[in-house]
């Protein structure tokens, strides 16, 4: 699976004239050019440039081809993605039934497509010395396919065209991170979303929003994040899941009610999908930091719990989880996606909507007697500060859910015993939360003998969220060139309360430590100096908005390896 | 009237503290006729969520029975809007300051408005931050000298129903909290709005402030007030009437229900599904997943 | 001077009748209750403990000394008060200039109240033993003193009555911090205030407003917090000097704007004082649990700098600093006041006006010609970081104040390069700035010797803002009681960017340390081992909203020699 | 008109890039109307500070001259008040779309109208949130599909002039992207009402936005707008008037100034002490302390 970015480009597609401009310096050696216009127009050092890298050029009559289906000149790329499909290696069906799916309701045009794809596909360009694609080591392992009966592709497809490499991608799933909170948030039952749009997380909204009458979730935009927020904190106060999302400023406006979630031990759970700031910043770009932000944004002290999905399937099921640990703990959730795993789509594993098990912790009155009803506090201290939370309206027994510091029925109290008593209660359910949340996940790209089984290799990588991504994949790359070298990865996604044993046993085993943060202020290594005493050694940090790219990873740790 | 039994009902909803509000305080008469109106629409404390603001009005919290919500400043609306979409079947009663509601909150409460979300809201405009001692609020008097603008206020005085009606709102109304028979009868039919699924009722409560408000008191507002109980429900149901009545905030202030949308929909009603679900979720993410591309 | 609050009660005033209730078990041995009932009802119970307590009572005729002297009956506290005085052996002109310069306007209330306050001060109580006060060893070293005509004063009081010690107050002042701050920011030529009220900050609106005739300053109050903040980073980017002030749940509101300052580098200055959270808390009690809110709050990554004044003296001097750093730097700067140190009277040095001189920073452009006023670029990168700032509406070359990623002359930019070296050039101020603050200051409660000019002494406690009070008057306590145990303290008022060096040579000095703060998590703490690497082992922590009692401290130090 | 010296005048507000707006997008009309009322004013760009919003019609920020301002969705009212009460001798126009004004910035529009801050406001109604990519804001019609409502926005579509009317606000217009000429006369004397220091001049601009609101297009409207311009002065001064020419969003929708208030005052005015200060602060601050207890 394809889980980076490059920065190397192998093809280039010519729909104007300024593309080939715009990408000169990027083509990597013996890459091609295509272009549906008959001549490109290249200045004298542009030409020069291209031919010392060995680039081809390939000429497509795309509009021709369409002419030939009796298609419509839009269709033109159509053609080009068909003969794309050859050059990759790829069968054609794939890409087929993607349109296919994609013109559902229209089926004539999903045909003079298709037959489009084919006559893309069919086509042999002249001057062309054969060319044998550079497939990255990773690239297209697995590849996207929809749902289609693939029966219907016979219509159009040889068999030939169909037989290429098994690509059953039944087993898969296609879809953006923002998608993936989204169905992971529909399978946690969450019943109402209040959102306010801010890029990269408008995507929820707009998603949760197309499937309300699937769902059946209250999804409703609403006229700032101020109120989304309190709108979630006043469901959850009731008794029901809510959620909302948005990005790093919009979640600053929603700090007040984090607090309260905070005092009010009400269950919270918000997306922040990062992208770089301060202020608007580039809204339309990624980056990892605002991690301390939701560490510590909102004031006053109180336990939470933060997390950062890695992919679209973390992405899933995490969320899921985000709403049981913020119902069972009583404490705010942050979860922490960013622009590139929000807006970009992944393939991944197809997502099991069973695994992850509803625990409500809604508490049951139910087979109580009146008395034990009437001795029921909602903030009554325990073992590990959690209280019990009934539904409000269910029994006669009532509470107050309480922004000022207050008893154990909630009613305000401001002596010093009883504000002692309740801080304490609140944080000490931090060494529980602690002691229960996952560990970060350590990946190898090399096998543990039994003797070693903590070994964490010659190198080892600390990351977190969507870089962690490209982080397997370099390993991936450095497996193939170097098997001799090992490296481990310690990824979290679990970032708050902040997990330190793997850290520290990796530390003392010896091994090179290496991080890798899109941020400027190396956040979560700052944490980690903050918990152990001493931060990762090595460093690389990204701050200009791009993801990393698998180059850069890969020659930072050969540079490790000097 | 069983006054016997009354008075036990309003005990239903006695709180675990006694007031502190300031002796003459207003909050008293607004306190009294909450918990009446309750009472009396036999509404079982356990069936409510009364959700506060934070300010002298908000300090009701603990002195009335009911599950109630007590948070920030300026955010009720969204809170017991919340909480009203999660739960359908409590009736939910949000109650604020005028500077809560008329400035920290005041987006909240246009956008609640238009929204016709199924609630009540009670505004205790007592003209000033009382809990913060005494600063000018939107509805403050133009020119009244107040804590931190001891040259006057210089911004123009707010009317809060003018400014609700040009919304197209679906129940307006005014009480005063010196009159708490009629204010109870006028939060009961705001309440009655919202069990009717009507969409938002909307009340603001002139409020005597003895200890900061000195410009308009309780017997200033005596000598003002008019009381619009016996409006004919082609003028409650005319937007025009309306308007040309809230006008006045100087001789005749108008007390009662002043305006009822004759076509309010309420919220839920607007966003209503057709056809009940009936799947559980993880079949319907399955499905969802198998339609995507 | 008295720094610090006690937990013990010397007198108790009863006027009604639960007075004693609520005190019973604070009333120190031998400690007196004044009432003005006949008689003071007490349960079997109480009157045991305070008889073993050896408590005396003391009734004061209050009502008949106000009829003698033709008052009404509120009066009476006066009457108390003057007898208080003579209890604690203290001249009655330091209180009746109070009373006469409190009602200037209304000099025939003025005048029946000192007669008054006369009665109280001559009234010989029966039955009473001779009651020697127990000085604290630290109180009343001074006193209240406004500044009336002390000639005025002869024509109520004997000269007797005037002779005690000399108290000359004239080159003290007795403010509380909120006014400190107000009367350094009129100090320091700010312009405009836009305010609105908070606990514990209201009062430098209601100050600021009441004497903006004065000071000519334009104070507002406006509609809410978030416009406060962005209409101080209006008025601050065309050239001005603006200020606000709120509390933490406020502040929070105020997060988004905090980072569109970062990224355009507009001067900031908000006061937060700090009282307890998380939500509305204990709205009216103090805390020191917002420091890492203050470091690490608005999302994104942007350089500010935090300061926390000590007390009323350093609120006034280091408001005026936080304006000269804010415009030098074109970074945010955040003032932490508490509600203790807000809203107590403290008495200090008197203030001098003149001791900071304004640096306004602003780029003067009347020198240049044409041609170098075309070159002039809002964010031109320098060497510190710091690019030219001149006022909006000076010359014809423009800029934009951009919350986008910009340009050297503010427009939008979105490629990588011109990213990196935005956020390079904001970052690396940080450096600069660090070099340039005052490091902490260290107290000690010893002589230095010349040869061991470092020394921290036996103990070296660390804290911040107004808890130092405490610790410093611990520490004079400490010097009476055991001269021969060395104490230092190293006080931080600028804590971010957090200077280590300090604590780390007290640490490498061998000194026991030891850190006291008013929060539960052990802010500053925890930020010094994020920094260094290693927190300080002995801590007392403090978060019932109350401040730091002498005794308390007193003791940990004790504790910590055994 | 000299077109030769007009054009040069307008190249004055040239900004450094070309704008990036869609085809056929009314922000371009407005663009234009901005850049002539400055020139034909002979307003240097040098003593104007343009405050604008996050949005397609902030995205104006660089493609125009003057020192300028570009802050954050909502909240450009705030930053642009705080500007013009640091430095009077700026032409302070702050920009919005309808989404930061009648939304997430609601109060501060409800506040600044209030308060009669002096400075001209200029909202670009297009109807919906444009940048991100199409969502319903409070001025889109009722019951239209938009992104993230597909069933069709649920709340009463606002009436913004109706709303500012009940204000009692001091300069009420509204323009049309699609007619620039008539659009430019009227930010003219926006401005001029700034300059002439009577307060708050506010515009809401009527803007197609060809890409996502397919409900009030350019073609709409024009079918259904009605130039105003020749008003009589007393009824530019009527508020009724006013109010009843506002009422309507369908069929005649009133372009030009709408309402003039004949005896608004500005706050600077409101607030002006009678003595100027001649004492430097620290001799301020002194006396403060020698007068302080
Ligand atoms: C965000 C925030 N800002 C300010 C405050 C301080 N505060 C508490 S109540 C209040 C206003 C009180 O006025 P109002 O809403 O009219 O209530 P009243 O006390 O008059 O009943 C303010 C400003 C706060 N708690 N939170
Ligand atoms: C606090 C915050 N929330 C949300 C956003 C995302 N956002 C950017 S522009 C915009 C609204 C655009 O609508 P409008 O103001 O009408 O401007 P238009 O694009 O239509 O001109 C939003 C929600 C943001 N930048 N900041
Ligand atoms: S300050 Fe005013 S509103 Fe508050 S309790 Fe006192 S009288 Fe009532
Ligand atoms: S989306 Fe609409 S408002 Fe934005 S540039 Fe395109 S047409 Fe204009
Ligand atoms: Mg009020
Ligand atoms: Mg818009």
């Amino acid at each position: 699976i394809v889980r980076s970015a490059s920065n190397k480009v192998d093809v280039v597609i010519v729909l104007n004239q300024q593309g080939v401009k715009w990408h000169l310096e990027e083509i990597q050696e013996g890459g091609i050019v295509i272009h549906d216009t008959k001549k490109v127009r290249l200045t004298e050092k542009d030409s020069i440039l291209l031919k010392e890298k060995n680039v081809q050029f390939i000429y497509i009559p795309a509009a021709e081809l369409v002419k030939e289906n009796e298609g419509n000149l839009q269709m033109a790329n159509t053609a080009i993605l068909g003969y794309l499909w050859k050059l990759f290696g790829l069968p054609i069906n794939s890409i087929a039934s993607v349109i296919l799916s994609n013109f559902a309701k229209k089926p004539q045009i999903a045909e003079v497509n298709v037959k489009i794809l084919r006559s893309g596909f069919a086509f042999e360009p002249k001057n062309f010395s054969d060319y044998k694609f550079p497939f990255h080591p990773l690239s297209f392992r697995d590849v996207i396919f929809p749902s289609i009966d693939q029966g219907k592709l016979k219509n159009y497809f040889s068999s030939e065209m169909m037989s290429k490499p098994n690509m059953s991608l039944s087993s898969n799933v296609l879809v953006s991170g923002n998608e993936a909170v989204s169905l992971g948030a529909i399978t946690a039952e969450v019943s109402e979303f209040f959102g306010y749009p801010m890029t990269p997380s408008s995507g929820i909204l707009t998603f949760l929003a197309e499937k309300a009458h699937v769902s059946g979730m209250l999804v409703k935009q609403v006229e700032d994040e101020i109120t989304a927020a309190g709108m979630v904190i006043g469901s959850m106060s009731v008794g029901s899941r809510a959620l909302t999302a948005t990005s790093g400023g919009g979640f600053d406006l929603m700090t007040e009610h984090l607090s309260l979630a905070g005092i009010t031990e009400t269950p919270f759970v918000c997306v922040i999908g990062q992208r770089p700031g301060p202020g608007t910043g580039l809204p339309t770009w990624t980056t990892q930091a605002d991690l301390t932000l939701a560490v510590y944004s909102g004031h006053g002290e109180f336990p939470r719990i933060v997390i950062a999905p890695r992919d679209t399937s973390e992405a899933f099921y995490l969320i899921q989880e985000a709403f049981n640990l913020t119902e069972k703990w009583q404490v705010p959730v942050l979860f922490l996606t960013d622009k590139f795993l929000a807006e970009s789509l992944f393939l991944s594993d197809k997502f099991d909507a069973r695994k992850v098990k509803i625990e409500r912790s809604v508490f049951d009155t139910s087979t109580l007697t009146d008395e034990q009803k009437a001795n029921l506090h909602r903030y009554a201290d325990t073992e590990t500060g959690v209280s019990p939370r009934w539904k409000v309206g269910t029994i006669s027994k009532t509470y107050i859910t309480n922004s000022d510091e207050h008893d154990i029925d909630g009613n305000v109290i401001d002596d010093s015993e009883s504000a002692i008593l309740m801080q304490n209660k609140r944080q000490k359910k931090v060494k529980f939360i602690e002691a229960e949340l996952p560990k970060p996940i350590v990946y190898r790209n090399f096998d543990l003998t039994d003797e070693n089984i903590k070994s964490y290799g010659d190198i080892c990588i600390v990351s977190w969220g969507s870089t962690t991504n490209v982080v397997l994949d370099a390993m991936d790359v450095m497996k193939l060139e170097n098997p001799t070298k090992k490296i481990s990865c310690i990824h979290y996604s679990y970032l708050w309360p902040l997990n330190t044993v793997l850290v520290n046993e990796a530390k003392e085993s010896g091994t090179k430590m290496l991080i890798f943060e899109g941020n400027y202020q190396s956040e979560l290594n700052e944490m980690l100096k903050m918990k152990t005493g001493k931060g990762i050694e090595n460093t690389l940090l990204k701050y200009d908005g791009r993801p990393f790219f698998l180059e850069e990873i890969v020659e930072k740790i050969y540079n490790l390896f000097k | 009237m069983d006054f016997q039994k009354e008075a036990e009902k309003i005990l239903d909803y006695k709180g675990e503290h006694e007031p502190t509000w300031c002796g003459g305080c207003g909050n008293y008469g607004i306190w009294i006729a909450i918990k009446r109106a309750l009472s009396e629409m036999n509404i079982p404390p356990e069936k409510v969520y009364l959700c506060f603001d934070i300010g002298c009005n908000g300090n009701m919290n603990d002195k009335i029975d009911g599950y109630r919500f007590h948070g920030l400043h300026g955010r009720v609306l969204p809170a017991a809007v919340g909480a009203k979409l999660a739960n359908n079947d409590l009736v939910v009663i949000a109650t604020a300051g005028d500077g809560a509601t008329y400035s920290e909150g005041m987006g909240h409460f246009i956008h609640t408005l238009r929204n016709e979300y199924p609630i009540t809201f009670l505004v205790h405009d007592n003209q000033n931050y009382g809990l913060t001692t005494g600063q000018c609020s939107a509805t403050t008097k133009q020119n009244i000298p107040m804590n931190s603008s001891p040259d006057g206020n210089s911004a123009k005085t707010l009317n809060p129903l003018d400014l609700a009606l040009s919304l197209d709102p679906s129940f307006v109304a005014q009480g005063f909290s010196g009159d708490i028979e009629s204010l109870k009868e006028i939060i009961k039919k705001a309440i009655q709005h919202q069990i009717d699924g009507k969409g938002l009722s909307y009340v603001n409560i002139l409020q005597s402030c003895p200890t900061y408000n000195k410009a308009t008191t309780q017997k200033w507002y005596f000598e003002k007030v008019k009381n619009m109980e016996n409006l004919e429900s082609k003028e409650i149901n005319n937007l025009s009437f309306a308007r040309n009545l809230v006008k006045d905030l100087e001789t005749e202030i108008p007390l009662g229900v002043i305006y009822r949308s004759p076509s309010a929909v309420s919220f839920i009603d607007h966003i209503k599904k057709t056809d009940p679900i009936t799947k559980d979720r993880a079949t319907i993410t399955e499905e969802l997943i198998a339609s995507l591309v």
